[in-house]
């Protein structure tokens, strides 16, 4: 499959830390519009492969690229953001002295350099869009609450529709579900494939149940490169996964 | 309805504070001035001079809350910025001495001629001009905040590395200007003024019109600050402040938002000190002593950061108790200071505005309840809750930035 | 919403009130006494030296109460913490003068506190009395010097070690800041006037509270080592002289060798250290604690009674404030007011007795005459006065080693009453 | 030194040779008419006139040769010589109180009491102190004694004066040590040099000069250059240049040790900080004064020392070590107990308590102890200097490098190797794991918060020796301690050491060239801008252990 034509292309990537191999020659590619779940015990270079698609960690050796053409690793955070990747993190990060409003209206699309947004006029369209992804998430009765006194459910979705405010055309979602009731976790997935119907989409996550629900592909990392790929069920197959998952 | 808009926008107790500077700023003057002396209700000179200075100080404080209460920018050298607009302003009052200095020098200011300089250093230039002093009060600590900004935030100096080597440039600030060499005087610094725009700096028109400006000029600076804080920008700034690995990854530059915050609180700073150096006659470059600008952070952090006129309090209050004390109790008045801080920070972590807030918001919420058990609510929320939430996340929850869970950085 | 602001507004306005009113009820409470402000650092940097010099004065006003205080009144000392902080002393001094209602001042250490608090003085037309060494190159009207100017200090230890001692090679080494500069330049200017040449003259400045000297002291033991007999002459400040002294002495920098003359290192500052390796080494000052005379003798004993330890040591700058006190209560007397202009016009010409055996008598420049001591360091921490002047000197506002300077004179006395009189033009400037 | 306990263990023979060869040269002398003053005399000449006058009287004694007249003049310099204003007699004074026992000084017999007040000290100055020393150098180049005759002989080199060769040729004949002969030799060469000598004698003298090298060396070639002549030239400006160069690499060795030697009182001052502020987190404010009240415990101990125990003074800097480790310990728990444990998690907010207490602290002790300086005294062990290959060493400097190195070495130790630094570690790592394995946290907080302002209070011992004892003593160092602990890295107490040293060696190097304050400055500017570049400073713990 030729480059130009991948949501997110990753070849040949490896980064130590102190002699440490966190990532270890990964090769992964997502098409355009593909969701993919990966899964991995931890330590696998889950976050550090999301830092490296992000900016925020630069691989020793390797390619990094993004739409196609986009070489991500010449990008710092902030601009691979505006090229249109979006993070959630891991520990739910929102800007809790925030209200759940003010907290979409700054990831919404749009100007982030320092004069347009200190002179920035809220226009009606951003209200209808605020709107739409509180309904969404499901947060319109809490609009006005500072983001702190969210439960951690909310939190979580919370930071997703911050994801969706910012339209990006790739999501790198990491461990959603870490901390929801079951009926939250359902509800998590109906929404991540929803985003999936328009967005390309990776979802790290550990809860099996909920990338069953996904029904995606799975990538399965080990020590920093992929171990297997493909079905759940194919990769739960694999020998080695189990061997990994289970302990030697 | 226009006036609730431009509330909001401004918010509405920074106005109050700042309507009322300007009710000061008309009233000390005028009863300076126009009440004769000995009358009771005539503020004297000497309160002219030492309340001015108190609003200098202000204006510091204000400063440093922009940077430290809304980025989270620990400065411990706002000092610097200060004493730099300070030395500005005290180059062209020294420049308007003219040939009325001891030695009669029409051109050299009498230090450098007892150390026998021949010529005027090129950093002197200009400096005769009114205009262009003041651009310089601005330019100057503007540009090394700017420089100084540029490269600690692109390097992602952050927290207490960041105000370290804050205190390291006042210190370094500090000893380049006791040196004679630099051309300011050295420790004595810059003093003996005799006239500010054809008006002589002792007069008590002059005076009470310095305090006037100085009181305006930080009325002014309260409303510029409020309204960039309440801007998006401002709600960018809190980010940054809370989390700022988190506004990276939805494409802000934290770096951007902290140099702009850095820059504006030091050319508040610089202004600050401007006003200050008329007002008390001399400037030395003890004002870059690190102790100085952490006693700033002190005041705000008594009067309650991130509120933008709690600063204002806390300067005013310290202030006002260090002059009491040095004059009545001179032996105690170290005890009194050091123990105020330790009882603040243990007792008050929000400062004084914080914690009246707390008392306010409790009593309020308990209100509240006794009021719904008694009709039931939503008639009309529909205006109220909004600015609720905003006065409160106006104040910061939470004492510091960094008690905030972090994300991983 | 609206009550809420308003009680805020009442609420600073009537703490604004609270002060005022505090202000004016203490600005209102005049009683029968004679107020006396002591503007000295007791806290910060300065306090180790100035500590002692609120003692003192607080001493010299309890004298004088004893013996019936002034014009029948009782004196009142009015004690305030400056804090080592410029401005603050602006501002405290002030207050003194107008919230206090003090006749006079006695105060500050640093040329800068002076400097800071000069154009208040000025302003308020009231009396300064200044009891420290300092530079020269100033005479203002409120304030009197009773410090040693350069040519009471400086240039005589120079003669000194040049005639006694035959040195020809010189170290001038300082704190930089304006005493020291000043003092070496004009002692430069002197001793290439005495055919010295340049590169028999070394100038070194160190920062403030300076406290790792090895590189200066094996500096100055390598200029000393060109065959020529070398002397140090020390501006350093205050607490930056005990490791330079420590140093000195741990390098084996014999005064035999090498002598140091300091001219900020007293008594007061020898008590923080072990002098024995230190024998020898000079200070000129124009009082020493050991000089044996009745008038030092019982100044001591009153010292030690009124503070209440016997350890304690007395120091130039103290006699200097015994002879301002005194001087200021002479002519407080003679012109029978405490009135600024009265005894400014009173002052000058008053004669009072100086501790060394001699008078000190104010002169028109607003300088006193003074003696002047050089005294050898010895083991218990005293100094043994190996030398002094003749006469006494009487002290330079303007030196004439400077050449802008020494055109000028200071005369506080009709016709001429100005500071900077220009003795070519004829005419007083910077009025 | 010469010392009258020497006397008995004289061998007859030396007494009989040395009486004789001074004799001799006392006899040459005597032909000088205007010399022939008895000995007494010339003593109850000393009292009076100038001090060149009475200089002169004191080399005229020298030449004397009397030996009776080393301890008098020993007394004279040390400043004991009294004259009783009636008779005129010369004698030293002893006992306490009033009146007092005379002994005569020349002679050495009691000649009773005498009252205070009639009895006046004879002054000495420099001058006076200088000739005395070179009178004493020409009494005692004959003594049997070698230390006595090296001292000697340095003197004479010092005096370098032309009629001190005959003595020093009579010397070096009968001398058989060979450092004492060289010593003599370069004396007599000194001397020479300053004479009208002929070509081969001036050019020996030269190269024995040239030989000894050494700073006073170079002064004494320079200052024979003017007068010598064209021959003699050549050979002079060549040992000038062969000193030149060995000083210029002393030089860098030197400059080095300077380096280390303000670096390791960096790192005094900043290893205590380096636990508080480094491992714990706390941004310590009031450190500086943890290490002001260390000096002051040394001030106290060594007071208790002076008044009741006198004999055990050069062990008072060994009993304050404890003392102040215990005390500045204890107050930094009470510290840790009261104010920081309520502050964790804000570091920013310690730095505003601690600054108070700073404030606090600061002020008590100026109540206490007043405001101005303390006697510390250094014991003998710790003054003075001495040489390595050409460097001069002082004790003081010497002792605390190898003080703080040792200070390091013990708390890596403890931090490495015992369970408390386990535990501190484990603590600090990570709190909650820590405690639900059992560790008492606030236990260790309390113990490493005590740990870290007991070394404070250790530095406080050491610095005594070197600085001011008064209540601003910390504030001098507490910038410089952060300065340090941030350039090396927070946590890293590798870090710290190495950060001290190389602060204090680039400190020092650039003091010759830029002078003492644009050096500091410049050391400053080099902090900040090498934190751009490592904002984690120099021993920075990488990837994604620092996150956490």
């Amino acid at each position: 499959m030729p480059r130009t034509d991948t949501m997110l292309y990753l070849d040949g990537v490896s980064v130590a830390f102190d002699g440490f191999r966190a990532i270890n020659n990964l090769s992964l590619v997502l098409d355009k519009g593909e969701m993919r779940a990966i899964i991995g015990p931890n330590g696998a270079g889950k976050t550090t492969m999301m830092d490296i698609i992000t900016g925020k960690t630069r691989p020793d050796t390797g390619e990094v690229f993004f739409d196609g053409t986009i070489d991500l690793t010449r990008h710092d955070e902030a601009d691979i953001a505006m090229l249109g990747i979006g993070r959630k993190f891991q520990k739910p990060t929102v800007f809790e002295s925030h209200t759940v409003e003010d907290n979409l209206l700054l990831a919404l699309k749009g100007k982030r350099s320092i004069f347009p947004t200190l002179f920035h006029r809220r226009s009606t369209l951003e209200e209808d869009r605020i709107g739409e992804i509180l309904a969404v998430i499901r947060l319109e009765e809490r609009r006005h609450d500072l983001a702190e006194n969210l439960s951690h459910g909310q939190k979580q979705w919370l930071e997703i529709g911050m994801l969706l405010a910012q339209d990006p055309k790739l999501l790198l979602v990491d461990e959603p579900v870490a901390g929801m009731t079951d009926a939250e976790t359902a509800e998590t997935a109906r929404l991540l494939r929803d985003i999936a119907k328009t967005h390309s989409v990776i979802v790290v996550e550990h809860d099996m149940h909920f990338v069953r629900e996904l029904d995606v592909k799975v990538t399965c990392l080990h020590e920093g490169s992929v171990l297997s790929e493909g079905s759940l069920d194919f990769v739960s197959a694999d020998e080695r996964v189990v061997e990994v998952y289970l302990g030697r | 309805m226009i006036t609730q808009r431009l509330l909001n926008a401004l918010g509405g107790k920074v106005l109050w504070v700042a309507a009322i500077l300007l009710v000061i700023a008309v009233l000390v003057p005028a009863s300076n001035l126009l009440l004769p002396v000995g009358h009771p209700l005539r503020v004297p000179n000497y309160m002219v001079a030492l309340l001015g200075k108190y609003l200098t100080y202000a204006m510091l404080a204000l400063a440093l809350d922009l940077v430290w209460g809304y980025v989270g920018i620990l400065s411990l050298g706002h000092g610097a910025f200060f004493a730099l607009g300070g030395y500005a302003m005290g180059m062209y009052l020294m420049r308007q001495i003219g040939d009325r200095g001891v030695y009669a020098n029409p051109n050299l200011p009498d230090f450098m001629v007892f150390l026998n300089w021949s010529e005027l250093p090129w950093y002197w230039w200009g400096f005769g001009n009114f205009w262009f002093a003041m651009l310089m009060v601005m330019v100057v600590p503007g540009l090394l905040a700017f420089v100084f900004g540029w490269f600690a935030f692109r390097s992602r100096v952050t927290g207490v590395y960041l105000s370290i080597i804050t205190q390291a440039m006042t210190y370094a600030l500090m000893l380049s200007f006791f040196r004679n060499d630099m051309g300011f005087g050295g420790n004595n610094g810059l003093t003996d003024f005799k006239d500010i725009l054809g008006h002589p700096v002792q007069a008590s028109a002059t005076r009470a019109t310095l305090f006037a400006v100085t009181a305006i000029a930080l009325a002014a600076a309260l409303l510029v600050c409020s309204a960039i804080t309440r801007s998006k920008l401002g709600k960018v700034m809190v980010a940054v402040r809370d989390a700022e690995s988190r506004t990276r990854f939805i494409g802000y530059r934290p770096e951007y938002v902290k140099l702009f915050a850095f820059v504006v609180s030091a050319i508040t700073a610089g202004i600050a000190g401007a006003l200050y150096v008329p007002q008390v006659g001399i400037i030395n470059p003890g004002e870059f002593a690190p102790a100085n600008s952490i006693e700033v952070v002190v005041w705000t952090a008594i009067g309650g950061r991130g509120t933008l006129y709690g600063p204002i309090i806390g300067a005013v209050l310290v202030n006002y108790a260090k002059t009491w004390f040095t004059g009545a109790y001179p032996e105690l008045w170290l005890f009194a200071l050091g123990g105020l801080f330790v009882a603040v920070t243990l007792f008050l972590p929000k400062g004084i505005v914080g914690t009246v807030g707390d008392w306010r918001t409790r009593w309020r919420d308990r209100r509240a309840i006794s009021a719904a058990k008694i009709a039931p609510s939503g008639t009309d929320d529909s205006s109220d809750p909004p600015k609720v939430v905003r006065a409160r996340s106006a104040d910061p929850a939470a004492p510091l930035g960094a008690s905030k869970p972090q994300p991983a950085e | 919403m609206n009550h809420r602001f308003t009680l805020k507004s009442r609420l600073l306005g009537a703490a604004a009130m609270a002060a005022l009113l505090a202000q004016a009820v203490t600005a209102h409470a005049q009683d029968d006494t004679i107020k006396v402000g002591v503007l000295h650092s007791l806290s910060g940097t300065m306090a180790i030296s100035e500590t002692t010099l609120k003692d003192v004065m607080l001493m010299l006003v309890d004298e004088q109460n004893k013996k019936g205080g002034l014009l029948g009144k009782q004196l009142e000392a009015v004690v305030v913490d400056i804090a080592s902080d410029w401005p603050l002393a602006a501002e405290k001094a002030r207050e003194l003068i107008e919230v206090n209602n003090v006749d006079a001042v006695f105060g500050c250490w640093t040329s800068v506190c002076r400097k800071s608090v000069l154009p208040v003085f000025e302003e308020l037309n009231s009396l300064l009395f200044y009891p420290v060494q300092y530079e020269g190159e100033e005479s203002q009207r409120n304030v009197f010097y009773t410090g040693a100017s350069p040519n009471q200090q400086a240039i005589p230890a120079v003669d000194y070690l040049m005639n006694e001692e035959g040195v020809e090679r010189w170290v001038l080494a300082g704190t930089d800041y304006v005493y020291p500069q000043t003092t070496n330049k004009i002692l430069e200017a002197y001793l290439k006037d005495k055919g010295v040449a340049a590169e028999d003259i070394m100038i070194n400045y160190t920062p403030f509270g300076h406290s790792d000297w090895q590189t200066i002291v094996s500096d100055i033991k390598n200029f000393g080592s060109a065959g020529k007999k070398t002397a140090v002459v020390s501006t350093i400040n205050g607490d930056a002289n005990v490791p330079f002294y420590r140093e000195l002495g741990n390098q084996g920098i014999a005064a035999e060798d090498i002598p140091v003359v300091a001219f900020s290192v007293g008594e007061e500052e020898l008590a923080g250290l072990d002098t024995t390796p230190l024998v020898g080494h000079l200070s000129a000052w124009n009082y020493f604690m050991s000089v044996d005379t009745p008038e030092n003798a019982s100044f001591i004993e009153t010292w030690h009674a009124f503070i209440g330890d016997a350890e304690r040591v007395t120091n130039d700058p103290m006699e200097a404030h015994y002879i301002g006190f005194n001087m200021w209560a002479a002519a407080v007397e003679k012109a029978g007011s405490t009135d600024a202009d009265a005894i400014i016009d009173a002052i000058v010409g008053v004669e009072v007795p100086n501790l060394t055996g001699g008078t000190a008598v104010m002169l028109p420049n607003h300088h006193i005459t003074k003696p002047v001591l050089i005294g050898e360091i010895q083991a218990d921490g005293q100094y043994d006065v190996v030398w002094e002047t003749e006469d006494l000197v009487p002290g330079d506002a303007w030196s004439d080693y400077l050449p802008e300077s020494a055109v000028l004179e200071a005369d506080w006395t009709a016709p001429i009453n100005c500071g900077n009189y220009n003795t070519e033009t004829k005419t007083c400037g910077g009025s | 030194m010469f010392s009258l306990s020497d006397t008995p263990l004289w061998p007859a023979a030396f007494r009989a040779v040395r009486m004789f060869v001074l004799s001799l040269l006392a006899a040459l002398l005597l032909l000088a008419p205007a010399r022939a003053q008895s000995v007494e005399d010339l003593v109850r000449q000393l009292p009076e006139g100038s001090f060149s006058d009475r200089a002169a009287v004191v080399s005229q004694l020298a030449a004397t040769g009397d030996a009776r007249l080393v301890s008098l003049l020993e007394a004279l310099a040390a400043g004991d010589l009294n004259v009783v204003e009636e008779t005129g007699a010369v004698v030293t004074l002893s006992g306490r109180g009033d009146p007092l026992d005379a002994t005569d000084a020349l002679t050495g017999e009691g000649v009773g009491e005498v009252a205070k007040a009639s009895v006046e000290r004879i002054r000495v100055n420099n001058s006076l102190r200088r000739a005395v020393r070179a009178a004493i150098g020409q009494l005692t180049v004959m003594s049997p004694n070698r230390n006595t005759r090296l001292s000697a002989a340095g003197a004479m080199f010092q005096a370098a004066d032309p009629e001190n060769i005959p003595l020093l040729d009579e010397a070096i004949a009968q001398e058989d040590d060979d450092g004492v002969r060289r010593a003599m030799e370069e004396a007599r060469a000194a001397s020479m040099l300053r004479t009208e000598a002929s070509a081969d004698d001036f050019a020996a003298a030269v190269d024995v000069i040239a030989a000894r090298g050494g700073r006073a060396s170079l002064g004494i070639l320079t200052s024979a250059l003017p007068a010598a002549s064209d021959e003699a030239r050549p050979a002079i400006e060549a040992g000038i240049r062969a000193i030149e160069n060995r000083l210029a690499l002393l030089n860098v060795a030197q400059n080095v040790w300077y380096g280390i030697s303000l670096g390791s009182v960096l790192l005094l001052a900043a290893i205590g900080l380096a636990i508080t502020f480094g491992v714990m987190g706390v941004i310590n404010m009031a450190h500086g004064e943890m290490v002001m009240i260390g000096a002051y415990t040394t001030f106290v101990v060594q007071n208790v020392i002076r008044v009741s125990f006198p004999g055990l003074f050069d062990w008072s800097l060994a009993i304050a070590l404890p003392a102040a480790f215990l005390v500045t310990g204890l107050i930094g728990i009470a510290i840790e107990r009261g104010i920081i444990r309520w502050l964790y998690g804000r570091p920013l907010e310690t730095l505003l308590a601690t600054w108070g207490l700073s404030l606090i602290i600061q002020q008590a002790v100026r109540s206490i102890f007043g405001a101005s300086n303390r006697e510390v005294g250094n014991p003998s062990w710790m003054s003075g200097s001495f040489d390595f290959y050409g460097i001069a060493i002082t004790w003081n400097r010497f002792w605390i490098v190898l003080f703080a190195l040792a200070v390091f070495a013990i708390l890596l130790v403890v931090m490495k190797r015992t369970s408390l630094g386990l535990q501190m570690r484990a603590v600090t790592q990570n709190r909650r794991m820590a405690s639900s394995m059992g560790i008492r946290t606030p236990w260790v907080d309390a113990l490493t918060f005590g740990l870290g302002s007991g070394i404070a209070g250790l530095a406080g011992v050491a610095l005594s020796q070197i600085d001011n004892v008064s209540p601003n003593l910390g504030q001098g160092y507490i910038i410089d301690s952060f300065m340090v602990v941030v350039f090396g890295g927070v946590g890293n107490l590798w870090g710290t050491l190495v950060g001290a040293l190389t602060l204090g060696v680039v400190n020092k190097f650039l003091e010759p060239y830029a002078g003492a304050v644009l050096a500091k400055i410049f050391v400053l500017v080099f902090i900040i801008l090498f934190i751009q570049k490592r904002p984690r400073g120099l021993f920075a713990l990488k990837g994604r252990a620092v996150e956490a």
